[in-house]
């Protein structure tokens, strides 16, 4: 599972850097599509969910989430070896 | 002489101060006939932000905007909006920082924003600061007429810092002349 | 169902500010209804007027957006029309106790089985940041420039008073135990009303000190007292501190609701 | 047919036209001279398997019709002035949501408290203008205790058919006074037409009227007082919508005037001709059964929309005669189409016209040239 | 004379014409778009011993000004639509009691929650009719920021030389915009007559309008909206009394509204004539400032009572041609007195009229020979 | 001035029906009102719509006669405009409770110096007997054929719950303690609300067995537990009894007045 | 053929319910028009009662009674307002113990309230010993038809003594007769 | 002083026979003006307001008064001299 932020809906309230236990949302500095300054994510796959969601079958943490007046955060699930795939741009 | 000025960006950038001042240093400074319009909308809380200002010889009667012949536009929404239809004769002020798109019509780059923070330490100076470029560019009311209204509507305290915008606005436009 | 489900996701994003609370206490209450498994055509979201109200518009099921301050009366309507359906009331503290006031307290009366949730920021957040009877003493608005003097209700003792069998307050920072009172509250026949103390960044927070929503999340944490803790010190002879509120379940009680099905 | 013949004051027989249109939700607050219909339907639903409601005040009363609307039942409140007054908000709730709801109306003597227990015809007016906003209402007038029964089943009818508030605006003279009334059982009912499947759920149909999404039916429709597009949502900032939405909400009722009316015409061929609804409707039929062949008579069953192609049955007319309890509010819209004399009878204070003041007011009308002339009594 | 000008919004300058004009107790709620003035108000009043309440809904702002009123301020409260429907009750109650106070009311677009931040003039006719029974009032349209300061002012010699209610029914357009405005600190005041030793409390002078009976002066007077006798006491069952009461009320006002009247005559001799208030107005000024001489103009700045004598001016006209952010209020009043043709050009949504829309309404009136016609935009 | 000069005696007889408690609480009013040596062009009784409500008709002084539950917020605006003014509201249970009830909760939470004497017959008097959100739970009312079903508000908890600084409950029966409570009331700045429990023999008592205005005397002396009384029972563990009600002073509190000449 | 009938006493004699079983009687079980109405005052709770019915062959319009032929009365005070102007052609039926006064026009002495109290036990029957009496003064209706529309309106258990009723009230004419 | 219920305002209620101390009132038996039964009173001299208030210049007890719905009762001074007039009429 991986945690991501929906730019389109984020406003940028860092409420977000302030709930969650493991400090996995900071606050961003650059504005996203909607001119917001988006959080940005540090180490994610500490998250509790991240990590374990799939392994206890349900959502274990949530507090971003649920937390999130923007409804901006979400798990989406990960790409089968998408995160080894190293792609070379030139 | 009747001309239409429209001030556009997000919620917060200090649009619709701008315009009230603009009509204000017209209006009661200049001895003008001035409307100043704004639109406002639940549907946007603290979202796009738009408002006009009417200034003519003339007494105003219909108040409403039917082509602005000068533009000051500080978000990319608000030009998406309004600044892709200025006609080519029209004029635009555009802060750079929030804008990509750039017009058919003449127009400056004033990145009021940034120069504010830089400049004065806050970001709320960047109307003033366009207010300055929008003299400088368009000479529509005096500096004094409009360095008054700046001050009648600004809080204790800020004046130096206002009138400090005014010139830089005017210097942002002047070597762009 | 899916938790997303319950969002009418064609309507999202919202209209509110940055940092507004009321699309948290969204969250909180779809969750709630979400773990009790509710089906959609079961549940039906009614709401008054102000940008709280304007939750029910982000509900995907039934929904009726009124007129300002009369949810709970048209609320009373459909539950007594149809008392198989779970729902839930969203209101402001405007909407709720300043226009809505009557109601508010013959719902509660009545203690007719709807689920309310009070979305208090302690402002008229829609109209632009005046005074509502929630305002606290001395806060500044656009209609107290020179500070508040009037004093403030407490809705909860209010709600007690006028006989709902659940009551209960959090804020929204305590999402988490907003969810199970909420939950609580769908589950309790009778009258549920939950009171959550929500940041309002735009109208209240900026005129009081507090522009930032997160500003007003660290108040909260920080003059929030939970009830447990309140009433020993009441016991104790220890007043609340002035600024401080309580947090908790105040009243869970059974006694005869209105519109429950087998009271038809 | 089964029927049942009772002697009955008019709001009883009202409160059983209700329970006859398969009314099963009343919300209601007292307020003479209307409180016999809230009482008769605390008496009479529960026994029924409906709900009868006594709200905290009007406003509520309104409200909780409009969701008990919305929850699939037929509903009604019944007030009088005062509390019609308070309605006004919810009223215009109704219009823009186009809930099918009928509202009883028993006038009595205003403004304000004024005269509790009169008869009176003061708020036609605001029966059509009272809330904020230019909408379109339906209103009847009863003139005989069986046409409260009878009228009352045809407001249902028409709230379902055009999705708008129905009021049904009777007096005191009506509401109080006793006659024979047949108590139909099996009378006509015309459901309102259910939201259909991928139909939007304020998309008009050929009638200009949206199918109507039940809750709990699973249409999971959104509705709202503000301005809204044909999904239902939202949609305040665009002046088409508004101004597409409105029209069409006007034009549902004002387009189908002539379909809708509902009207006795009685010697056409007259010169001068009287127009009335409800309780002057007596009086004038007094004076015609007294007088025969004399004078024309349009009789009203159907107030607004205003039935206007009728004032046209009257090809020799020389004068509209209209005796209201009023300073002359139905005049007003007679005016509108027409260029023909009319002389105004106004009647305060709760006492009837007498066949005698309308003859007089037919020798005045003999003499008038100016389009508006008040005949005072 | 003290002047001073300013560049205000039209919602500030009504508060500003308020204080000028002396009222000094403001109850209101908040509404957009009407909610600066209760704002201002705020702001201002406590700093020259007056008072501001925020209430709790809109009944009780009007019934606190009536309250305020008897205790002898000069009191407003300021609302638009859906506070406005709330007010009906307590508006027949003032009229029934003849307590003068001031109520602004800016329109937005309606009927129901509408378009909140939206310009309107929807609420026309509900100024006029919303309440129960039948009754009088008078209404202001001001067309500019300087009409909302004067018009204020205005309000509140009416209201007291009438001892009526006065409705500033302005719009969001008027509302909302700035332009330079004059703030006379000098106004004329009329203030009301106060009740003289020994007469009776309802008890009419030459004008129709008894003394007012400030509470506290010792007048020991009942105040009740029920009918009441010369005395102040009710009297419900007396159809004379009625009668009498009502004409009176209503007649005060209604014999006076060619007194009253406050309208623009432009080019009388014109044939075509646009009659407009409020926000069209400017409008029609545009177009006559760009094709002068070519039309006539009715501007009303006092819509009720409905001044028809000002019709008159117009001897050539062939048409009348009434421009309204509604769909045609006031051209129904209009119809009242007049044959002429009447050419309705309404306008929902919020924006105004253009010049160019008049022009081609302006078209279709040179063609139109019924009653009334309405152009489509 | 005489107690007499406080009626208007050019209007008695009055309308009620003959037992009616209005007169009653007429007389404690005015005796406390006189008790106190108010001046006439001080005083002023302002009241809305209903039999009780009838009494500012038949006091000698300024009075309003309002709109049906609108009472308080028409004195809120005479106090605030004369705060010099001493304002006396007279209500009914259905007037202050029903279609008043937000005015009522308002006027306490703001706590402005009115005295308010709500004349509680547990009915609707004035429209013929209907059912009131005071009417004991299984009553017979002409709403309420089957029985009353809903819950009562006990207004002065209400009251208290709402902010009111005086807030006291007697019946018709306790004429000293009623006008000694009034007086109270009128002493005390702030929100007073003094319940009074009525007989309304016509609309209520003859359809519950209490024919005869004096039955309903009776009922009250039997059912009335002074509150000391109570507490003593409450602390004992002594539930009240079915049917009996607490009279008493229950709330007299300082909290800051709105309308008294020292806020203005 | 055209009948107007006033009832008139005190709240609480029945006087509108024997107005209702008259028309009833009349409307139902004898097929003429009827029309019946009350005055109702909130200034008089509990104090003056009146009711009128008007009976005819024909359609009744008109529903306010002008001139009628027939009162029942049972206090002074409704003498006093309604009795007095009874024209000499009227009939009229008076309680005496309540009413002192005589008309000028043809009158019966009905006892109801003390023949109620003394022979039924009870003085709530007396409005129905007046029907009985009005039914023998004038027989508007036949017995059967008044009889019927007692039963419909009266609580069960008292059907025997409202018939007693109704023979004692015919019986106090008869004998007048 | 000399106690007296006026039979315009009195309409029956016998409240007054309820809460006097002394059982000074007794319910009536004849219809008074208006016909409504006027309780008649029984040795109202013993009544502390007819005895004592002159002598202590205030009202003693007054418990009918302050009860009587209708504003009934009330105390009248006694003519000197007239409670002995003795008036024979043939
Ligand atoms: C009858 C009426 N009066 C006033 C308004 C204007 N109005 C809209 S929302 C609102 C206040 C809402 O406050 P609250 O319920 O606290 O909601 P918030 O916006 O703070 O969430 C007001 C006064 C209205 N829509 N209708
Ligand atoms: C807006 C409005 N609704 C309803 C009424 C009718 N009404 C008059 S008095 C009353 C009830 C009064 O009850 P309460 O206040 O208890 O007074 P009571 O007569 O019992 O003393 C009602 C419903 C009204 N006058 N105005
Ligand atoms: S809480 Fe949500 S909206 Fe706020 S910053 Fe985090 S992701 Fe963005
Ligand atoms: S789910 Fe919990 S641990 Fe994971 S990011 Fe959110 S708050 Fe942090
Ligand atoms: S104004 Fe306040 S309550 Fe409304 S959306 Fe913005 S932050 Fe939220
Ligand atoms: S109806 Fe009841 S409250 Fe009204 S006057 Fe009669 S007894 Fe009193
Ligand atoms: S209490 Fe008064 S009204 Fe009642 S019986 Fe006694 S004197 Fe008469
Ligand atoms: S004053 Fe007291 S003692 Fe005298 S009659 Fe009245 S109740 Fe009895
Ligand atoms: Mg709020
Ligand atoms: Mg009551």
């Amino acid at each position: 599972m991986k945690l991501v932020i929906n730019d389109h809906r984020c406003k940028g309230c860092n409420m977000c850097t302030k709930v969650c236990p493991y400090g996995i949302f900071q606050e961003g500095a650059r504005p996203g599509a909607r001119g917001y300054i988006i959080p940005v994510l540090d180490h994610p796959e500490r998250c509790t969910n991240c990590r374990l969601q799939k392994f206890y079958g349900r959502q274990l943490c949530g507090m971003c989430q649920t937390t999130c007046p923007d409804q901006a955060i979400s798990w989406i699930d990960e790409q089968p070896f998408e995160p080894h795939k190293v792609v070379i741009e030139y | 002489m009747k001309t239409e000025i429209r001030f556009s960006g997000l919620g917060g950038q200090g649009i619709i101060t701008a315009a009230v001042i603009l009509g204000r240093a017209a209006a009661l400074y200049s001895k003008k006939h001035v409307v100043q319009t704004q639109s406002y909308g639940p549907e946007a809380r603290g979202g796009a932000s738009a408002s006009a200002v009417i200034i003519s010889d003339d007494p105003v009667y219909y108040p409403n905007v039917t082509n602005p012949s000068v533009y000051v536009i500080m978000s990319q929404e608000a030009y998406n909006k309004y600044g892709n239809n200025a006609p080519e004769d029209a004029l635009m002020l555009l802060d750079p920082g929030f804008v990509t798109s750039r017009p058919v019509c003449r127009c400056f780059e004033v990145p009021a924003t940034s120069e504010a923070k830089s400049q004065l330490g806050k970001t709320v100076f960047a109307n003033v600061i366009m207010l300055g470029a929008l003299l400088e560019a368009t000479g529509i009311v005096t500096y004094d007429a409009l360095e008054h209204a700046v001050l009648d509507s600004v809080p204790k305290g800020t004046e130096t810092n206002n009138k400090r915008a005014l010139a830089i606005g005017q210097e942002l436009v002047r070597s762009q002349l | 169902m899916n938790l997303e489900d319950w969002y009418r996701q064609d309507r999202l994003p919202h209209i509110y500010c940055a940092g507004c609370g009321n699309g948290t206490v969204l969250n909180c209450t779809l969750r709630a209804v979400q773990e009790l498994g509710f089906r959609q055509e079961e549940t039906t979201f009614i709401s008054g007027i102000g940008c709280s109200s304007r939750a029910s518009g982000y509900t995907s099921s039934d929904s009726l957006h009124t007129t300002h301050g009369r949810a709970l009366a048209f609320a009373t309507g459909v539950k007594l029309v149809k008392p198989h359906q779970h729902v839930i009331v969203f209101t402001g503290d405007g909407d709720c106790s300043a226009i809505g006031g009557n109601h508010f307290i013959h719902a509660c009366r009545r203690n007719i089985d709807l689920t309310v949730v009070c979305i208090n920021n302690n402002i008229y957040g829609m109209t632009g940041g005046q005074g509502s009877p929630c305002t606290p003493y001395g806060a500044i608005t656009t209609t107290t420039p020179y500070g508040m003097h009037e004093q403030p209700f407490d809705l909860c003792k209010l709600a007690e008073a006028a006989g709902a069998n659940y009551v209960a307050r959090w804020t929204s920072y305590h999402v988490k135990e907003l969810t199970e009172a909420i939950r609580s509250g769908l589950e309790v026949p009778g009258l549920s009303f939950i009171e959550v103390m929500t940041q309002c960044p735009t109208s209240f927070g900026s005129k009081n000190k507090m522009r930032l929503a997160t500003q007003m999340i660290d108040m909260f944490r920080e003059n929030a007292v939970l009830k447990v803790k309140a009433d020993r010190d009441t016991a104790a002879g220890k007043p609340l501190e002035p600024g401080k509120f309580i947090v908790g379940e105040f009243v869970r009680r059974h006694n005869p609701p209105l519109g429950v099905e087998e009271s038809k | 047919m089964t029927e049942k013949t009772d002697f009955l004051n008019g709001n009883v027989a009202c409160a059983e036209g209700a329970i006859a249109a398969g009314c099963r939700f009343f919300a209601g607050y007292p307020i003479t001279p209307s409180t016999e219909i809230a009482e008769r339907m605390a008496a009479r639903l529960p026994k029924i398997g409906g709900t009868f409601v006594q709200m905290e005040d009007e406003l509520a009363s309104v409200a909780a019709i409009i969701g008990g609307s919305w929850a699939g039942a037929r509903t009604m409140t019944a007030t009088s002035g005062p509390g019609f007054s308070l309605m006004m908000e919810n009223i215009g709730y109704a219009a823009m949501t186009e809930t099918p709801i009928v509202i009883i109306n028993v006038q009595r003597g205003g403004p304000s408290t004024g005269q509790p227990t009169k008869a009176a015809q003061g708020d036609m007016l605001q029966c059509r203008y009272g809330s904020h906003g230019d909408y379109s209402i339906i209103a009847l007038s009863p003139s005989s205790v069986q046409e409260m029964f009878d009228l009352t089943v045809r407001a249902f009818n028409l709230a379902d058919r055009f999705r708008t508030p129905v009021f049904l605006m009777a007096d005191e003279t009506i509401g109080h006074m006793r006659e024979k009334v047949s108590l139909h059982s099996d009378v006509e009912i015309i459901p309102r037409r259910e939201l259909k499947e991928g139909e939007l759920p304020c998309a008009p149909d050929e009638n200009g009227v949206p199918g109507f999404g039940t809750f709990g039916n699973g249409h999971n429709i959104h509705i709202t007082g503000l301005t809204h597009s044909e999904n239902g949502y939202p949609s305040t900032d665009s002046a088409e919508v508004h101004e597409q939405l409105i029209r069409r909400q006007v034009g549902k009722i004002e387009d189908f005037r002539n379909e809708i009316a509902d009207v006795d015409i009685v010697n056409p061929d007259a010169e001068y001709i009287f127009i009335s609804y409800g309780a002057p409707t007596r009086t004038v039929r007094q004076l015609m059964a007294d007088v025969p062949e004399t004078y024309g008579h349009l009789n009203l069953r159907i107030v607004w929309p205003f039935p206007d192609e009728s004032l046209l049955a009257f090809k020799n007319a020389k004068a509209f005669i209209i005796p209201e309890m009023n300073l002359g509010q139905i005049a007003k819209e007679v005016r509108q189409y027409t260029n023909i004399p009319i002389v105004i009878v106004p009647k305060l204070g709760g006492a009837l016209h007498t066949p005698a003041e309308l003859k007089k007011a037919a020798e005045v009308a003999k003499t008038v040239t100016k389009p508006m002339t008040e005949v005072r009594l």
